[in-house]
Formats: C-alpha cells, structure tokens, sequence
C-alpha cells in the first residue's frame, strides 16, 4: 500500500519534473493574480497589506484548481485512466498518491508566493510555528479534496469545466481557516490560532477518509 | 406492487396517486393555516416586530432544505451500496428541492435583511453558509445534467451528495467563526427558544407544512425522474432494434 | 467446473454515451481458444473487447469472463486479462523504460521482468530513455505490448494489434498470441487484416451493428472430456500451428480440463 | 417599500416559486408520460 502511494506520487513528481506544468504554468499565473490584486485594490492606503493573508489563500485555491486539473488530465491523456484501473493498484493507494503529489506541488508554488506577498504586499512573516502549520494543513486539505473531485472530470466527460464550481465552495472553510490562522501568524489580528488550525485539520482528516472510501466507485466502476 | 385500477381513458395527472392526493390536499391547508396564523393571528415579535413573519418562511424553508439533503446524502450512501435506481433517483430528486428551498431561504433572508439592515446583504453567517451551500448544491445538479452512462453518472452524483452534506456543518462552524467576532444576534435558522404561545404555534406549523410541502413535491419529482428514466429506456431500446437492424443487413 | 468458458456473454448490451454499442451479443470462448474478432468499422469491436477487459458496464444481459460475473465484480477480472487498445496506455512524458517499469510495479511485475518484455518485443535500445512522446506509432505499440506482455495475462484483448507496426513487429505479434495460447492464454484479437489474422486465429467471430452475425457460440452445450464439438460457427481448422509445439507445454496452474485445445493440434 | 411590502413579497414569492416548481414538474410528466406505456406508471 505505502510502496503504491509511493510509486505513484514519485510519477506524477516525476511528470511535473519533465513537463514544468506547474512550474512554468500555474506559477506565473499565481504570481499575475498578486500583481493584478495590486492594480484592483488601492495601493496607498495599505488594503494590500491589511488582506495579505486572504489575497495569499484566495490565489492558492485558484492555482490548486489548476494542480488537480492538471495532476488529472495527465491520467485522462491516451487511456491511462483505463491502465491504471486495469492494473489491479488499490484505489485508495492511487488516491493518496495523487493527494501526495498535489501537496508536494502545492507547498512549493506557496514557498514562492510567501516570498513573492512578502516583497510586494511588504509583509513581514512571521509566527513560523503557527505559519507553517496552517500551511501545511491547508494544503493537504485542499489537496484531499481536490483529488476527490479531480477524479470525477476523468469519469465523467465535460466535468471538467465543473472543477471550480464543485471544489471552490467545499474550500471555503480552508480558506477561512487558513486566512484566520495566516493573519494571526503574522500578526494582523490577535487571537488563539489554534482552533483554526484544529479547523483545518478536521478538514484533512475528513476529507481524507472520505478520499480514500470514495475513490473505489469513482475509479472502479464501469 | 400491483396496479390497483385500471387507468381511466380521460387525461390522468400522470404523477400523483392517492397518497399524494392526500399529501397535496393537506399541505394546501397547512398553508392557509399557516398564512392565517402567521399573517394575522400571532402577534408582532416584542423585538423583532412585524418582521418575525418573514422569519415564518425563512426557518421552514432552510430546515427542509436541510431535510432534503440529509436524504440525498443518505439515498447516496445507498445507491452506493444497493446500486439500485430508485436510490439514485431519490438523492436527484431530493437535491433538486432542497435547491429551491435554500434558493427561497436566501430570498427571505434578503427581504428580512433590507427591512431590518437597511441593505440585502449583510455577512450575516447563517444567510452566509446558506448561500456557500446553495452554490455547492447547484454543483451537484450540474453534474447531474452532464449526459452520460447511468451507472457512472449515478456513482459520481453519489460521491457529490456525501462529500457536501459533510461539507454542511464545516462550513458552519467555519463561517460562525469567521463572524465571531461581530457577531449580531441572529435568529436565522432556528425556532428561536424564547418564542411562546401562538409564535411557537407558527413556527412549528411552518416546519410541518414546509416539511409536508418537501415530501409531495419529492414524490412528484422522482415519479418524474422515474418517467423520465423509462422514456430514455424507450429511446435506447429503439436504438437497439435499429442497431440489430443494422446487423442483419451488412451481414454478409 | 460448470464451464470452462473463459468468455461467456449472453444477450450483452452495452450503451456507450448513450449509444448501443452493444446491441445483444452472444459470445462464448472457450480457454486456450484463438478468437479473431471481426467486422466493419463501428460494429463494436473494441466495445467488446473493453466489455471484455471489465471496463465498461453492461446494460442488460449476462457476461462472466475468466468465471468471474463482469455484473458484481468486473474489477477481478480488470487485474487478469491484458488489454491493447487503441490508446496507448503510456504517459508521454515519461521514457520507454520509466513507463515499463511504472506499470511493471504497478501491476506486480518485477522491474527484471519488465525489461525483459522490452527485449521481446524488440524495442530498440536507444529509444528506451526516450519519453514516449517522440516514439514513432509503431514503436509506442511494442512498448504498450510489452507492458501487457509482462503481466502474463489470462486473458488477450487484442484491439488492431497489427496497426502501425512493421513487418517485423506483426511477426513477432503473432508469435506472441501463438505464445500465450500455448501457455494456456485465451486470446481475442480483432483485426482488419483478415488474411494474417485468420492464419493466427483458430476461429473467427463476425461483429456487425453490436451483434455477433456469425460464429459466436461455436458450440451449442459447453465443451466436456476435451471432445470437440461440431462448431456452428466460422471454423478454421486449417489453422496452422504446426510452429507452435503445444507438447510439452507447461499449463500446470491453468485448469484447461474440457478445453479446446484438442483442436489446435488435429490442424492438417 | 414598506414593511408589509417586504412581509408580502416573501411570503408571496415563497409560495409561487413553490408553485411554479410544482407547475413544472406536473407539465415534464405529462410529456415523459406519453412516452412511457402505463404498466412502468406503477403509482396509478
């Protein structure tokens, strides 16, 4: 099981490695999402530093819809999917593997966008322990769900366009949570950021199991 | 189950029966009731005044919304276990009223919110994750439209409709959170404890007769959904024949 | 053993997209057989041959295929049979030996293993660090065959394995279905190069408009004590395996009891 | 608009979208009933 959801997150990396998708794709365009929430909201009157935090998760849900969509159409490209559903690989090892590559994906675009708010929105960061923590249960959360539904674009054809309007409102509450947590890591408003990571890691924890359950009539049935 | 009567020759209500006869009867009533006592009898609210009978309509609607998606949920599980129709028609049909009613929860919340705010909107956080969920829901009834093979579109629907009914109270603990901090006194979505005589009496009236609204309107829209079903049997069996015909001409 | 039928479809309709791949088809294949599927474009062969593979639902009718009902639990046979189909099966950005070994550990296949099957299929040494991407049509084929290669299916699903490749490479197809059949493999090919495949195939099957015109129960009553029945359908006794020595073959593991393979060798 | 406006239009707009609802549903069977012989109309 661990040696499957190894052997897949090591391929999907691997594929990300040779294509730069992500890298040369998703990231600029997450890096053009901070410069225009620069030129839609005002400047001078520090708005931008007031909702670093926000702007920061609202561009990551953004660019984890593309992740999934990419992470999945890589399966839907000359019968894959139908491979790997021959393979006899347990769904649930398939499931983690792609949670696993999308998060390693996702965590990497964020280390750059952290740099890139912290220059340009003049954000000092700060509150590791609490920043990292968030990060990275925001990032498996949304990864944990994300994976779920890319899936369904693969079974069912002309899903594909439905990506947003399926995963962005289940993740509404990573990205209350995460912003909450985010904006009492760095400081913007007092508070325990606690219950918001504990938030968050309900949501993994959920959507996970659900995740790996679910995975087997979404892949396995005909 | 048998056919009970031998259909009559003239135009026949295609989806009622006599349960629902009695469903539909019964509802109609509840709502005048409900209009009596909500509109006339009960007195205004000592805080809220004349706009508690907005709330009359508010609360019913998004408890049945949620009535209805505890039933898509469940009806989800099941086809996923029983892989039979009737679950998946079910978990359809439940999810497209529950829609209608978080559409009308929204609606009257919006009214309640303008009387009362002065503005439509406001981040209160019940009308907040109603409008959060609604937008999940309709997500669900997309993919539903999406044509594909039955069995595949009744699997992906049943992983959507368990997924957002978990999605429920996250997102509810996550947007009362999130407006904690100024947090109104809000009403919404709840029979408010200190409610008493007649106001109480309306409130719970207001959930039967929603409720009993919820279960005709079901019954009508899987019977359609069922129909529907059989229609498109109907055309895939005429496509088999042609098929066939196909076959005994080119044979060689 | 009820049957030794490795294929056993009655009355099968299949609806693709709403369409009627599969419009009834009876079909019965018996272990060890050679089955070439044939017909005109959109017959439904390769909605067969996926029905086969466990990879699409039935919408009425019966199937068990490997004894296994395709109703309950197509996912069982999904792991046993090998299927080629028209897409490739490969990820284009992975090279020649990535995707090998990917699918090779995949699919329990040791990477040795997985190697091998690129060496028997000739897949030139200069192009296995290539991603799949720059192959040539005919070079991704021999790797897709090899991947299938490697997992010593029970069951063939062959879709046009012919297409696109070399003489070299049809040759060296046919020696690889003689191969399996002689190990005990069912294989099921269709094809449109009707003259090299009826050499290959031991009886042929004809698909048109989603049914089964001619040949699909070659036998009315299920096969026993190994005596063949008279065959309704094609028959293509002139068969010649005489390249392939069936003596001797290993089918311990493999219950053939009933099995048709008498036929293959009562060949002229 | 006033209070009794609002009041009117809630209770107003709930019942005739409710309404509405039901009109549609009640018209689509109709029609998918045409299509359908009566013994798969097992409710009758």
């Amino acid at each position: 099981m661990v040696r499957d959801v190894v052997l897949i997150a090591a391929k999907d990396l691997r594929l990300e490695w040779r294509s730069r998708v992500g890298a040369g794709q998703v990231l600029p365009f997450a890096l053009l999402c901070v410069l225009l929430f620069a030129f839609a909201l005002d400047v001078d009157r520090g708005v931008l530093q007031q909702a670093t935090a926000g702007l920061f998760w609202v561009v990551v849900l953004f660019a984890a819809v593309l992740v999934v969509q990419r992470s999945f159409s890589v399966e839907a490209s000359d019968g894959v999917i139908d491979a790997l559903r021959l393979s006899g690989l347990s769904p649930a090892a398939v499931y983690l593997g792609k949670v696993a590559a999308i998060t390693v994906e996702l965590l990497a675009l964020e280390a750059v966008l952290w740099l890139a708010v912290a220059v340009l929105y003049d954000t000092t960061l700060g509150g590791w322990g609490l920043l990292v923590g968030t990060v990275l249960l925001a990032t498996v959360g949304t990864a944990a769900a994300g994976a779920t539904y890319g899936v369904v674009g693969l079974r069912l054809r002309g899903a594909e366009t439905l990506l947003p309007l399926l995963l962005l409102p289940l993740l509404a509450p990573v990205l209350i949570g995460a912003t909450a947590a985010s904006d009492i890591a760095l400081g913007r408003s007092a508070g325990p950021g606690w219950p918001w990571a504990a938030l968050l890691g309900m949501f993994c924890v959920v959507y996970l199991l659900l995740g790996s359950v679910l995975f087997r009539p979404l892949m396995e049935d005909s | 189950m048998s056919v009970i009567a031998p259909p009559p020759p003239t135009i026949r209500p295609t989806t009622s029966s006599r349960a629902t006869r009695v469903l539909g009867v019964l509802s109609i009533v509840g709502i005048v009731a409900l209009a009596v006592f909500g509109l006339f009898i009960t007195p205004p609210d000592a805080e809220l005044g004349e706009t508690i009978r907005i709330l009359y309509m508010h609360v019913p609607t998004v408890s049945a919304a949620y009535v209805a998606f505890v039933v898509t949920a469940v009806a989800s599980v099941a086809y996923l276990w029983k892989r039979t129709e009737f679950w998946d028609l079910l978990a359809a049909s439940s999810a497209e009223i529950g829609v209608l009613f978080f559409a009308l929860t929204i609606f009257n919340g919006m009214l309640w919110g303008k009387i009362t705010w002065g503005v439509f909107w406001r981040w209160e956080p019940r009308l907040t994750t109603t409008t959060v969920l609604f937008l999940t829901y309709l997500g669900y009834l997309a993919v539903r439209r999406i044509p594909a093979t039955v069995s595949t579109r009744a699997t992906v629907s049943a992983v959507i409709g368990i997924l957002a009914v978990v999605n429920i109270p996250i997102t509810h603990k996550a947007v009362d959170w999130w407006r904690g901090l100024h947090q109104e006194k809000t009403i919404f979505g709840t029979v408010d404890p200190e409610m008493q005589g007649t106001q109480l009496f309306t409130a719970y009236l207001g959930l039967t007769v929603f409720l009993l609204l919820f279960l005709w309107l079901l019954i009508h829209r899987f019977r359609l959904a069922w129909l529907s079903e059989r229609a498109e049997e109907r055309v895939l069996d005429r496509a088999i024949a042609d098929r066939r015909a196909e076959s005994v001409e080119e044979a060689p | 053993m009820a049957s030794t039928s490795v294929v056993d479809l009655r009355d099968v309709v299949a609806v693709v997209d709403r369409f009627p791949a599969l419009a009834g088809v009876t079909l019965r294949i018996g272990s060890g057989e050679v089955v070439l599927v044939r017909g005109p474009n959109g017959a439904g062969k390769t909605t067969l041959l996926r029905l086969c593979a466990g990879l699409l639902g039935l919408t009425a009718g019966d199937a068990s295929v490997l004894g296994v009902d395709l109703r309950t639990s197509a996912s069982a046979v999904r792991r046993r049979v090998g299927l080629l189909g028209h897409a490739s099966f490969l990820y284009a950005d992975l090279t020649v030996a990535e995707n090998a070994r990917f699918w090779g550990r995949a699919t329990g296949v040791s990477d040795a293993d997985a190697v091998a099957a690129l060496d028997r299929l000739e897949v030139a040494q200069r192009i296995r660090d290539l991603p799949v991407r720059s192959l040539s049509t005919g070079q991704r084929r021999r790797v897709s065959l090899a991947v299938a290669v490697a997992r010593r299916p029970e069951l063939w699903l062959l879709d046009e394995p012919h297409a696109g490749l070399d003489s070299g490479g049809r040759d060296l197809v046919d020696a690889l279905v003689a191969e399996a059949a002689a190990a005990g493999a069912t294989v099921m090919f269709a094809s449109h190069e009707l003259e090299r495949a009826e050499s290959v195939a031991q009886r042929a099957v004809t698909i048109v408009g989603g049914v089964i015109t001619d040949g699909g129960e070659s036998e009315p009553e299920p096969p026993a004590d190994g005596e063949r029945a008279s065959r309704s359908g094609t028959d293509l006794s002139g068969t010649d395996l005489s390249g392939t020595d069936l003596s001797g073959t290993d089918l311990s593991g493999t219950d053939l009891s009933g099995t048709d393979l008498s036929g293959a060798d009562r060949g002229p | 608009m006033s209070t009794t406006g609002y009041i009117a239009a809630a209770w107003f707009g709930t019942f005739a979208a409710v309404a509405a609802y039901a009109a549609w549903i009640i018209r689509r069977s109709r029609r998918a009933a045409a299509l359908v012989p009566e013994e798969d109309q097992r409710w009758m």
